[in-house]
């Protein structure tokens, strides 16, 4: 936690489809090793707002500065280069193959066989196998069709997947919305973890609890300008709720970038 | 009945076609009148299912086969796998002339072009005083080389024969709505149009049927067509159509009986002149076997109910007799 | 710092919202677009395109083609899709020409009074074409076999059955009655181009209006919902597809009348053509996606085509390559208005 | 609340898919006006039990009985004619068309001309936007297809038509997943309203708050079993997750059928 | 009462796992199994049908169809679709034939040393599959028009040009070099036959085993999913339509070798019988489902039918009705499998 630039700075971000204005001038930040939760009413603009840091869609207008340099990803591949991960809402699986392939989508294990690369099987399905135990999710079998599992069970293998690659940024569109108790616990022990690895962390939620358990820093957005900016630890879920709903607004500006935890400078 | 003499395969190469259908009945029962069981195999305009019913008829054992190819030439290897198995093979219709077969039996492409480049020449003198004037010609598909083949003969006949302009658009497919689509749009277009000549009777239905609906008269637009399908000679009657080049496809099928014994058995076949149903026809041996060639006729209103065209579908009754 | 914002998302200022509606409007609509300057391009360089005969022989051509594609569209719609219809036209045309037919392998029936053939032999294409599309529903919606495959083969035994029941023959020469289709005109359009336009309306009116219409649009864009929500997503399709084979029955019933005839290939190859139509006409393949205005404009735009063509006089063997790139080139016109889009939208 | 036979009841129902038992013996039930919580692990069963119950899927085993008569619904249809409403947990939308088309699908209002039925567009729209404003959710357009909506705007529309079409028992599979604050708060407040008109509800969720803030009963799946069946009254959150995760089952025979509040007959 | 529950779903007590596995086993590959029951059906009624030649024929007749519909079915996994097949195959051989042929429209270059036309021929085929290959996936990709319109434009200019470049006639002649491949055989079984398996073995292995082939997969189970995950979804596609008309180029050579020259209408009506064995093999229309093996039988399959109605001597009108009723029948059996799981798993 220190000063230096942020991780992420988004500047005036708009988005318009067609004549629907999605987003009106957004601004925020992140810094390495903070995590930010970012909320805000359905339709506020959240994951619009996730696809343009992701390279999903470009902004209609602003800057994207990604450590430090201006950058316009024109794919998720080049934003997944330059280290930002993604899970997003709608959940992004391929359900006509099996767990495996879905946990090791675009970054398969391969060994070469005369300079054919050929998938190494095995050892995807234990890596798979583990990281689902260790995110608190059963699933019967992991060469089952991902369209045969439930709900909890597909959004586990989307959030279990992405600590697996590292990565400097991590951006998570209600990535518990499914999940049961202890996996949500389980889940946001993670996002601690992530965060003393030095990684940034973006979530979204709708619940409260979960916002004020790991973010240091809560932005409110809010018909697609942002409502409210304030540390986790200067805020309640009362206040937060109102930002929200559109009772008060408070942008906390220059304070952005504080550490989470202590006041001063 | 009596006991056949054993089977022969007939290769057909489509039955989408009146010419090849009525060349089905007209096998079966002239090779039954010599003794021979006939099993046709349609070839649905493919090459390379033919290819593959000669390889499955090789190993059928047959007596002979008869052959009308779907593709002028592709046929060679085919002919050439079944007669080194032992099987002679009788071409029908579709002249092969670069491998070496058994009998060959056909009208002649080229020649059905010619026929109809002179009657074609007679009746536009007849309207304009002298060989001048425009004509629409109505091939098949073009990927066809029987049509190919007929505009050969026919445009090479017609340039010596006089001051003809010829517009020329394929039928794809020979399908005749093609056939009826070309012909309304050149209507509009060239007016002045005095014939129209397709390459198929089916094909002359449906311009017909357009000349009809656009309140022309049976004869102001004349009409021209090759093979002497029934429809054709329906269509001289009405007087929608002046000529049929006629196929003499019941003779085409007779002479194959008549020297099926000889075919089979390895006879020798002699050169000369025969009578096949009552027409006069000419066996020569060319460089690729023994060849008859029949005349095919035109047919017009003033004949066109003698009972020799096979469009009449009145096919002799009395037996064909083997050749002695 | 406490203040109230704005409550729904905002009209963006960059484009006033009129000429944004016009833009969708025509980006909407740009098969059309595409087909005017087509026809205007052809007019220009061809000789002797620009004549009303023309312009009303490209809309007659359409016909069968045009009807046939209404069919495929419903299918395609729903999620689906008919093969069968090319040779189900021809079945029926095939059928009424046996039956009616005065020359040939017809047979010559002869109904007293006379213009009982009319009806009698429109009931009997659309009989045909019902048959078929059950076959093919009922396949389809019971035993949930995919319907290209079970339609593939109706294709194939459907085209066998008229060479089948004609022996191969043609037939020429239809009572006067069955011909008025072809042979007659109101306001100096023939009558089967007034055909094509009516089944376009009845049938982008039921598309849009009827609840039929809009749960065949549903159906193909998600069955399970539909399915769930009470929808008889089953007797849905099903119809979808005796519609379709009636409505190919009925432009058999007119080819039939077109070429006073039938013969065994009647037909062939438009399959490809209706299904290239619709496909410009913007009707997606996957489902839940397409409008017949679209699709209206897809038959017009090949018919300009084929009819350029056909006057053009050029050497039959480039045909086909033209026909090829100019549908190509058609199509790349339309992928313009991604790019618009994402412009100035 | 009467002691009278329940609306819904299962007696034993199992559900295998090829080797996989998702269900292993399921008895429960429900009552007019009455609020059943079904609560459980991801993958525990619940969804595959609400399809056995909205007629989407045959049970491999069991009795539903519904009215005191014993069912077997062949498809959705059924059930729905019967009176059972279904709210999805992979939502049930038609993206391709727009939000009134989504919202009347199936019950489309119509006019007959001509004894053809025509659609009724206008009156449709007013009573879509009419429902969508009293959920407090805000939808740029509804004539915008539903595949240019945020994940909450569409769990809305599938939310919110429910109420709208009546019927005698409601299934809710995690309907507020996706929502807002204020959306999911006017949503508990709907099953109340729903509750009051003598409607029977089973809501799933994975949210303790909400169990306890409209539920009278808590069902409790384990691995395809019943693992607690108890009065919200006479239980805690803590409790509860317990039996969710294992720790503790208590299925309170016989007072499956007790009322809410009151502990006597 | 509180006690610790089971861990995780069990296995059904039902039926024995191993029996299960061996019936799923048997469902999965149940074209084979239709295929073995027809085969031995047709062995027992048809004469003189059950020899080794017939299914020597059998197999090589699948040669070209086979290979075709392989680049056909990595396009449908993909989500897309190729029919510009069947005219890429006829254009190879055409030019490969218009080179070489010493008859006909042939070109008759002689190289020196004369199996030099061996490998300059089949590069040639090779290239032109390519070229079509090409231009069919930067429009499907760059542009995003939809493949079935992009290649079915390709599918009528590529025949076209068939049409043009021979002016219809036909070539016949090749050297003997570059008849190997029609004319020999390894261990009783023609060279044709030993492309196809190659062919299938290859293919097969790169589906199931490379990150190329699960990439197709997913990519035609979900495209969005696929590109969110970093995975060069256009140059992915782009390659699979490269391949697929390199394997129609490499089809045409071989065609072209047994055909020993090439005509303008070469192979009219593969991609129809491509696409039905495609389909009966349980290749999705809607991308993301379907393996090489099912495909293969499905192709021998529709050879069996073909060579029985060869073998059979039926008269020849009903051949299209059977062939039709027959393809339906054994995709019938096909629908048993649901039936099956439903009722057995
Ligand atoms: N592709 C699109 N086309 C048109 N409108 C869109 C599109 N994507 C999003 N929108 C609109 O933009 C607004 C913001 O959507 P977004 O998905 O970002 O909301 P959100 O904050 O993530 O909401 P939720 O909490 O419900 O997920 C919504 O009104 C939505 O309808
Ligand atoms: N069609 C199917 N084929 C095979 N297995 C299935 C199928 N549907 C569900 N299952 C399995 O059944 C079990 C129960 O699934 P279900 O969807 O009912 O869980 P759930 O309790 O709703 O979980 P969640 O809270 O995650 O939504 C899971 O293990 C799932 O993988
Ligand atoms: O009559 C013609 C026949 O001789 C030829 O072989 O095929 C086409 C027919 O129209
Ligand atoms: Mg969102
Ligand atoms: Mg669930």
């Amino acid at each position: 936690m220190t000063t230096t630039t942020p991780l992420l700075q988004l500047q005036d971000i708009r988005k318009n489809f067609g004549a629907i204005e999605a987003l009106r001038g957004v601004t925020f930040d992140v810094s390495g090793g903070e995590v930010v939760a970012l909320l805000g009413d359905n339709g506020a603009g959240k994951s619009t707002l996730v696809k343009i840091m992701a390279g999903g869609q470009p902004p209609s207008s602003g800057k994207v500065i990604f450590e430090g340099k201006e950058r316009h990803f024109e794919s998720p591949a080049e934003a997944k280069e330059a280290g930002i991960e993604t899970v997003y809402q709608d959940l992004s699986l391929c359900t006509n193959v099996d767990v495996v392939s879905n946990f090791f989508m675009g970054r398969e294990l391969t060994r070469k066989v005369l300079g054919v690369p050929i998938l190494r099987q095995r050892e995807m399905e234990i890596e798979t196998a583990k990281a689902l135990k260790e995110g608190g999710t059963n699933i019967p079998s992991l060469r089952v069709n991902v369209a045969h599992l439930s709900g909890g069970q597909r959004q586990a293998i989307e959030l279990n997947r992405f600590v697996h690659w590292g990565g400097k940024l991590v951006l998570l569109d209600e990535p518990f919305a499914a999940l049961g108790v202890e996996q949500t616990r389980r889940g946001l022990e993670m996002i601690e973890r992530v965060r003393q690895r030095g990684i940034g962390v973006i979530l979204i939620t709708h619940v409260m609890a979960q916002a004020f358990a790991v973010a240091d820093r809560i932005v409110v957005l809010r018909h697609g300008v942002v409502a409210g900016d304030v540390q986790t630890s200067q805020s309640s879920p009362d206040e937060v709720v109102n930002m929200i709903t559109g009772g008060i607004e408070r942008v906390a500006k220059g304070l952005a970038n504080q550490p989470e935890t202590g006041a001063g400078t | 009945a009596a006991e056949m003499k054993g089977k022969i395969y007939y290769l057909v190469p489509t039955l989408l076609d009146e010419f090849q259908t009525g060349s089905i009945d007209a096998i079966t029962k002239f090779m039954g009148d010599v003794g021979y069981e006939v099993v046709s195999l349609d070839g649905q305009n493919r090459t390379d299912l033919q290819l593959s019913q000669i390889d499955d008829v090789i190993n059928l054992k047959p007596a002979a086969v008869i052959l009308a190819a779907v593709d002028f030439d592709a046929a060679k290897t085919g002919i050439e796998k079944m007669r080194a198995a032992g099987i002679p093979v009788m071409i029908f219709d579709r002249q092969i002339t670069s491998t070496p077969s058994d009998f060959t039996s056909v009208a002649g492409t080229i020649e059905i072009g010619h026929v109809a480049a002179d009657e074609i020449t007679r009746l536009l003198t007849e309207k304009n005083g002298s060989a001048k004037g425009k004509v629409l010609q109505i091939l098949g598909d073009p990927g066809d080389p029987y049509t190919l083949e007929i505009q050969q003969g026919f445009e090479e006949k017609m340039a010596d024969n006089g001051d003809v302009t010829i517009i020329t658009h394929p039928a794809m497919q020979w399908e005749a709505t093609n056939a009826g689509t070309i012909a309304q749009d050149q209507l509009l277009t060239n007016p002045d149009i005095d014939l129209i000549f397709v390459h198929a009777a089916h094909l002359a239905v449906a311009v017909a049927a357009v000349l009809e609906a656009q309140g022309k008269k049976p004869g102001e637009i004349m009409l021209v067509s090759s093979n002497g399908a029934p429809v054709g000679l329906d269509l001289i009657r009405k007087g929608w159509e002046q000529v049929e080049v006629e196929q003499p496809m019941v003779a085409q099928a007779a002479a194959l009986a008549m020297f099926a014994d000889k075919v089979i058995n390895g006879e020798e076949i002699k050169p000369g002149t025969y009578d096949v149903t009552g027409l006069e026809s000419v066996v020569t041996i060319e460089e690729w076997g023994p060849n008859i060639k029949i005349p095919g006729a035109a047919i017009t209103k003033d004949n066109v109910d003698d009972v020799k065209f096979w469009g009449n579908m009145k096919p002799p009754t009395d037996p064909v007799m083997s050749v002695e | 710092m406490t203040t109230e914002t704005a409550t729904a998302p905002h009209n963006s200022s960059e484009m006033p919202a009129r000429r944004r509606q016009v833009l969708e409007f025509l980006l909407d609509n740009l098969v059309w677009l595409i087909l005017i300057v087509v026809l205007a391009v052809f007019s220009v360089s061809i000789d002797q395109f620009l004549q009303i005969g023309i312009f009303i022989n490209i809309l007659q051509n359409s016909t069968f083609i045009g009807i046939i594609a209404v069919g495929l569209s419903l299918t395609l719609i729903a999620g689906h899709m008919d093969l069968s219809i090319e040779s189900v036209m021809a079945l029926a045309a095939m059928v009424v020409a046996l039956t009616f037919g005065t020359g040939g392998a017809g047979g010559a029936l002869a109904l007293e009074p006379a213009w009982l053939a009319f009806p009698v032999s429109l009931l009997m294409a659309l009989a045909v074409g019902a048959i078929v599309g059950t076959i093919n529903g009922v396949l389809v919606v019971r035993l949930s076999i995919n319907a290209f495959i079970v339609t593939l083969a109706s294709f194939i035994w459907a085209r066998g059955l008229v060479v089948a029941l004609s022996g191969g023959r043609s037939v020429y020469g239809l009572p006067d009655s069955m011909r008025v289709m072809a042979v007659d005109q109101i306001y100096g359009i023939p009558l089967l181009a007034w055909m094509l336009i009516l089944v376009y309306i009845v049938f982008a009116f039921i598309l849009a209006k009827t609840p039929f219409g809009r749960h065949l649009m549903m159906i193909g864009g998600n069955e399970v919902a539909t399915y769930r929500a009470g929808i008889k997503v089953g007797a849905i399709v099903t119809a979808t597809f005796i519609l379709s084979g009636m409505l190919a029955g009925f432009a058999g019933w007119l080819l039939a009348s077109r070429t006073a005839g039938a013969t065994a290939n009647l037909g062939i190859g438009m399959l490809f053509q209706a299904f290239a139509a619709v496909v410009i006409g913007g009707v997606s393949l996957k489902g839940g996606q397409g409008r017949l205005s679209g699709v209206f404009a897809g038959v017009l735009l090949l018919s300009s085509i084929q009819t350029a063509i056909n006057v053009m006089g050029m050497p039959p063997h480039y045909t086909q390559m033209i026909q090829g790139g100019l549908v190509l080139a058609a199509v790349l016109l339309d992928t313009m208005k991604n790019t618009i889009r994402r412009r100035y939208l």
